[in-house]
């Protein structure tokens, strides 16, 4: 298949590591020569969509449970940090990391009921979670101010210094987040916890039998992926500043899964690609725009139909990397032997 | 090893975007919206090579897909209509003006995208209609604020919205001036009990809020009791709950506070309880939708708007004609509104003798122009104050129903 | 006394007894076999030691301890480890993925290690692994650590679902059906392959219905027949015990079906 | 609940027969999620957006002045086409592959939905347009209290729909070979079961129980607009799930239960919390009972 082998260019270490530092300078210097501030928010829009694939990424992605409560935690997020900035004056990232908490608590409530649920029943209890987060920010009417919405949501001060989206300093913000959630899959994905999730999506019971405590991995899982959301809502607040009940919405959820399904379930680089092409297709073609909703579901369907894996997700062919003092006799380092002959 | 792609991707994106910024002012003509644009660009094209001068660039930002989508559309409608009248009586200090259209889907962050997007265009000067919703409209105000141009909402109803900045301005009934209006209907129509059906969103909240206050400070002198307040959310089609309170509180007449497609649909499932009760609508329910949809269901109610159709006032009439020529639909509340914002920000144009976007800001404060909505200026607030016509449906059409409305001050006197 | 001690042991789904008052024991070292035909209940022998099913009655206790109806975390933590009657491989992962989830209970480190990338994390880490390619060079598989699993050819993935359940640091085997499916040189390589495990100190049960490798693997053997018991002792005793033959009327196409 | 509002039995009385109204309404459509599931195990996500297009294609025919009867007879074979459309071109395919597990069809039922949806708005446009009710009677008040009589035909027809569908699964061959496909699609294959033609029908068979939805609801309501199936589907969907989905007197029941409590719910807390009703009760369900009322528990097999 043509697709696959332009996806399984293989390219040695020195060369994609020079690429990474290009494509870092690239991100970093951005701001400096950047036609507009349209284009940054865009760009920290991108940013917040990848963070938000990447949490999802966690349960759809590792564990293979389809959520389409993803919105909802942003939510939560969102709204703690709005109410503690706003109402009682807490600063950015002392409020950010409550938000983050309380959305993790919100996970946790949601998982502990769902997580022996799988496939649609999980959809659909995910689903009515949005409703239910939906209904309580209409109707809790002394915190969340209803349906009149919070206005004026802080941003991030440092030292003195707003980060505004005009300074760019959103867009830094974004970026260093986006570099720790990258990080944080990566962690996961390449320790116990992340074989674990792996094996609970292709095989539960063997796993059960395998000793691995499937419940508890999976409800941990989903608790990380709503922190992570919830972050990525408090970043959405504090770059919009006002937000109401219906600021969160099934769309939003149903775009981050098509990011995560174009992308690759499993795969961190196919997040970040996937909301880079998804998000900025809108802008770009922008005759598509009436359209796009059509372009997301076509995407879920194709990517079913003929890549499931993603764009860069399912089986690579590079060698297993060994924990450093592992030793193999019988076995001389260097590249892996791939496949079997 | 695919870390190529990624860059080729990255790399990808940032030129994409940066023609996408580049284009998407003109790329409007790519989808209807700014072909319209587009066509009284060159219907004037001879206008505009006499005045050898580049175009004065307006910005129109709505919801031209999605659920509000009409909303949005007929703001342009009314951008459209006086961008060509101006056009045709020369423009503005001799150049033509242009509109330039965004769709910003009724969604905050389109909405905040559109609105940098504008901002960071040097050559658009205003924003003459800014979405549709309070909720969208007020994520993309502060920017506005922040980059120092002047934006006219045609439509936003949220108590706090005009307050967020000296250049947000909005032409439309603030809550409070809507309260007055509708506070007086049921003493028009005598009603004894009456019931409240709101939908919970910004403005539905605060307006209950609002009138309730009246009414407290008031009861002993109407001669109505508010018996009962119903709540739905937005998208309910099903409002048997709500009519079983409403009927339970026998009520003889009802305040529906959403816009028109949810009144039809209320309207015909309350009718079938109960045809008698007056149904009292507020301006969002003006619109010709309204009475196709509902048909006999909401004959005989009444309700107001800031323009009427049929006045013989000369600025409406010219209005409205040329909308049905354009268009041949009628125009309502919103395209009037957006229709005024074009002709206020024009007159600034010409006081200030230039397109500087803060001038332009400060004209708006001063400049008052006769159009639709009578003798039209912004108070301090930014706020447009403007006067509300009631309106009764009489087979099949909205009727007006003549200086039905007092000051508040002789209301309150007159009770 | 025995490693693995059952006694009274009994299942049933719904009406149907699945599992009658089944009693066995297996001692340290030994290879032993549960064979008989069809819907004999082996298997659902295996899920009730295994924690799968809960039993309805009778008590299994494993190196001493009571291990009836405990979670299959706790029972694979006590030292009994399974394969399965049809493959159940973690298909879309490497080789050594599969058997380092063999060794998850055993990989011990906290998130706030992994998140941190701790001296503790690379340790417990790299000791995981070294086992796991112990492992899979002992068995002669290697070279193949990075391939994936559902590559591998079936007689291999056979061998690795066995080392997956030996990463678990299991004193008892449970092996269902390991032969299922293979041909004669393969089984014979299986044989060789489980007295070698038997060697390195691992006790092994097992469920089977090749005839020739029980006889020629099994130090003691068992017979079931509609969840009861109806023979025991060595392979010989069985071989000319009646009833077993009785039992094994019509084993023939039970074998084809399995293969 | 607005301590305003005037309370009491009456009320209550009425918000419950209204329940039972809305509670058929939902049920009429969670029928035709479970009736897709009873036989092929797949939770039918875009069957909303069927149900949506079903219902502006009514309108679309009858705005072409064909009369009900002809437009709701074109559409079912339509909708049929579009639903069997649906399986053939995304889900057999998937069927077919190894890897065409659960999730995979899943996320393309999801995918379908939101194309169908947006098709909808692209092509009839986002706002509600209004649909003649030629099945209302009147109101009819029965010891004080408002029964729509469009309800009574929502009720009588789901009850027979019921009772067709249920006839159609246990008392015709095709529903035997339905049942057959359901317990195990290779036995009932070479059981001489033709699986493919099977399938197709059951199809078929939901595109069409969605049309005769759309046309009730529509009917009732007098309004067709794309997003018509998303609150509808999504508490119908918990609806079925609630009694157990693939049990087709469940779903009814389902349907009712969420009706019956979103209008007390009314009753009790005011309007605001209608729609998240159905999921908390949803949740709950699941939480004791993750098969739904009805629902049997299979045995997990090693």
């Amino acid at each position: 298949m043509k697709l696959k082998k332009i996806l399984n260019i293989r390219i040695s270490e020195r060369v994609s590591f020079i690429i990474l530092l290009v494509l870092l300078a690239v991100l970093i210097s951005l701001p400096f020569f950047t036609p507009g501030q349209y284009f940054l928010r865009t760009a920290t829009n991108i940013g917040i969509y990848a963070i938000l694939a990447l949490s999802l990424n966690i349960t759809t992605g590792y564990c293979g449970q389809v959520s389409m409560g993803q919105a909802a935690f942003m939510a939560v997020g969102a709204y703690t940090f709005a109410i503690l900035n706003t109402m009682h004056g807490v600063g950015f990232f002392p409020a950010a990391f409550v938000g983050c908490c309380v959305a993790g608590v919100a996970g946790f409530i949601l998982g502990m009921p769902t997580l022996r649920l799988s496939g649609a029943y999980f959809v659909i209890a995910t689903t009515g979670f949005s409703e239910v987060i939906k209904v309580i920010a209409l109707n809790w009417k002394s915190m969340t101010n209803g349906a009149l919405g919070i206005k004026n949501i802080g941003r991030p001060i440092v030292f003195g210094f707003e980060l505004t989206n005009a300074n760019g300093g959103q867009y830094y913000i974004m970026l260093l987040s986006l570099a720790a959630v990258i990080w944080i899959s990566y962690a996961i994905k390449t320790s116990k916890f992340g074989r674990a999730l792996n094996a609970i999506r292709n095989d539960e019971l063997a796993s059960n039998l395998m000793g691995v405590n499937t419940s508890s991995q999976k409800v941990l899982a989903f608790v990380i992926s709503a922190m992570l959301a919830g972050y990525a809502g408090v970043l959405y607040a504090s770059m919009t500043r006002y937000i109401e009940p219906n600021t969160f919405t099934t769309d939003m959820s149903t775009i981050i899964l098509c990011i995560v399904i174009f992308g690759g379930m499993g795969s961190i680089r196919g997040m970040i690609i996937g909301a880079l092409l998804l998000i900025s297709f809108p802008e770009i073609l922008r005759f598509m725009a009436t359209y796009r909703f059509i372009v997301y579901g076509l995407i879920l369907i194709l990517m079913m139909r003929f890549r499931p894996q993603g764009m860069l997700g399912g089986v690579g062919d590079k060698p297993y990397k060994l924990p450093k003092g592992v030793k193999r006799k019988s076995y001389e380092q260097g590249g892996g032997v791939n496949g079997v002959t | 090893m695919k870390k190529s792609i990624n860059i080729l991707f990255a790399l990808l994106l940032v030129v994409a975007l940066i023609s996408g910024c580049g284009t998407s002012s003109t790329s409007g003509s790519g989808n209807k919206p700014a072909e319209a644009s587009a066509n009284n660009g060159s219907g004037n094209g001879n206008v505009a090579s006499e005045a050898s001068q580049e175009p004065i660039r307006l910005a129109h930002i709505g919801p031209l897909t999605g659920n509000m989508a009409d909303f949005g559309q007929h703001a342009l409608n009314g951008v459209q209509v006086a961008v060509e009248e101006i056009n045709e009586n020369g423009g503005v200090m001799g150049r033509m003006l242009e509109v330039v259209s965004y769709d910003d889907k009724n969604v905050g962050e389109d909405a905040a995208a559109a609105a940098e997007l504008v901002i960071s265009d040097s050559s658009i000067c205003a924003v003459t209609s800014a979405h549709y919703s309070s909720g969208v409209a007020m994520v993309a105000a502060p920017l506005y604020q922040e980059a120092g141009m002047a934006a006219i909402s045609p439509s936003a109803s949220h108590p706090e919205y005009s307050s967020i900045g000296d250049y947000i301005f909005r032409n439309n009934l603030t809550e409070q001036a809507e309260l007055v209006y509708a506070f007086q209907m049921p003493t028009i129509v005598d009603c004894k009990k009456l019931g409240i059906v709101s939908m919970m969103s910004d403005f539905g909240e605060s307006f209950v809020h609002g009138f309730e206050e009246l009414y407290e400070a008031n009861k002993d002198k109407l001669g109505y009791e508010l018996a009962v307040e119903s709540f739905f959310v937005d998208g309910t089609v099903d409002f048997a709950p709500n009519v079983a309170e409403i009927v339970n509180g026998d009520c003889d007449a009802i305040i529906f506070v959403a816009e028109y497609n949810n009144l039809a649909a209320f309207a015909m499932q309350y009718r079938k309880v109960d045809p008698d009760a007056q149904i009292i609508g507020l301006m969002t329910c003006y619109n010709p939708e309204l009475i196709n949809m509902a048909g006999e269901a909401v004959e005989g109610m009444v309700l107001y708007s800031v323009l009427n159709p049929n006045s013989e006032r000369p600025a409406v009439k010219n209005f409205v004609d040329r909308y049905v020529a354009k268009f041949n639909s009628q125009p309502d509340f919103i395209a009037a509104n957006a229709y005024d914002n074009v002709h206020m920000i024009a007159a600034s144009i010409e006081k200030t003798g230039s397109t500087d976007r803060e001038k332009i800001k400060d004209a708006l404060y001063e400049v008052e122009v006769t159009c639709t909505a009578g003798e039209l200026k912004f108070d301090a607030n930014g706020d447009a104050e403007k006067t509300a016509v009631m309106f009764k449906v009489e087979n099949g059409d909205f009727a007006e129903v003549p200086d039905a409305f007092k000051l508040w001050d002789d209301f309150v006197a007159g009770l | 006394m025995a490693l693995l001690e059952v006694s009274a042991l009994s299942k049933n789904f719904g009406g149907l007894i699945a599992v009658d008052a089944v009693g066995f024991e297996v001692y340290e070292g030994e290879i032993v076999s549960l064979i008989g035909p069809n819907g004999a209940g082996k298997t659902t022998i295996f899920n009730l030691l295994t924690g799968v099913y809960k039993a309805n009655k009778g008590h299994i206790v494993f190196d001493g301890k009571e291990i009836t109806n405990k979670s299959t975390q706790d029972i694979v933590k006590a030292g009994i480890a399974r394969t399965f009657q049809n493959l159940r491989l973690f298909k879309d992962m490497r080789v050594i993925e599969n058997v380092l989830i063999g060794n998850h209970i055993h990989t011990k480190y906290r998130l706030f290690d992994l998140l941190f990338r701790t001296r503790r994390f690379r340790s417990a880490e790299a000791l995981s692994a070294q086992r796991a390619i112990d492992i899979l060079e002992s068995i002669g598989l290697g070279d193949h650590i990075d391939d994936y699993a559902d590559s591998m050819p079936y007689g291999v993935q056979r061998k690795l679902e066995i080392a997956r359940a030996m990463a678990t640091d299991a004193k008892l085997l449970l092996l269902d059906e390991p032969a299922a499916g293979m041909n004669a040189s393969e089984t014979k390589e299986l044989l060789d392959f489980i007295k070698l495990q038997q060697k390195n100190g691992y006790t092994i049960l097992l469920i089977e219905h090749d005839m020739n490798l029980v006889m020629n693997i099994s130090d003691r053997v068992y017979v079931l027949d509609y969840g009861k018991l109806i023979a025991s002792g060595t392979p010989e005793e069985i071989a000319n015990d009646p009833r077993v033959v009785e039992a094994y009327l019509g084993k023939e196409e039970d074998d084809d079906e399995d293969a | 609940m607005p301590p305003r509002t005037k309370r009491g039995a009456k009320l209550i009385v009425q918000q419950i027969v209204n329940g039972i109204s809305i509670g058929f309404v939902y049920a009429i459509v969670a029928v035709g999620y479970s009736l897709i599931f009873g036989v092929l195990r797949i939770m039918n996500m875009a069957y909303a957006s069927i149900f949506t297009v079903g219902a502006h294609f009514i309108l679309m025919f009858i705005t072409a002045k064909w009369g009900m009867v002809p437009a709701v007879i074109a559409t079912m074979a339509l909708t049929g086409l579009v639903s069997v459309f649906f399986d053939f071109a995304m889900l057999a395919p998937l069927r077919s592959k190894p890897g065409g597990t659960g999730t995979t069809v899943l996320i393309t039922a999801i995918g379908f939905n939101y194309v169908l949806q947006n098709l909808c708005m692209v092509i009839w446009g986002s706002e509600r347009k209004s649909f003649p009710n030629v099945i209302d009677f009147g109101t009819i008040r029965i010891a004080g209290f408002n029964f729509d009589s469009t309800q009574f035909v929502i009720t009588g027809v789901s009850i027979i729909l019921l009772i067709i569908l249920s006839w159609i699964i246990y008392g015709t061959n095709t529903g035997l070979g339905m049942r057959a496909v359901q317990q195990n699609t290779k036995a009932a294959n070479l059981m001489g079961v033709n699986v493919k033609r099977t399938i197709t029908f059951t199809f078929f068979l939901s595109g069409i129980t969605a049309v005769i939805a759309a046309f009730l609801v529509s009917s009732y309501y007098q309004l067709v607009y794309p997003t018509m199936g998303v609150q509808l589907g999504s508490k119908a969907f918990a609806s079925a799930v609630l009694g157990g989905i693939g049990i087709l007197h469940g779903s009814v029941l389902g349907g009712l239960i969420v009706g019956i409590l979103e209008c007390l719910s009314v009753y009790f807390f005011g309007g605001g919390y209608r729609e998240a009703v159905a999921f908390i009760i949803l949740l709950g369900v699941l939480l004791v009972k993750p098969t739904g009322l009805f629902g049997k528990k299979a045995n997990t097999k090693v």
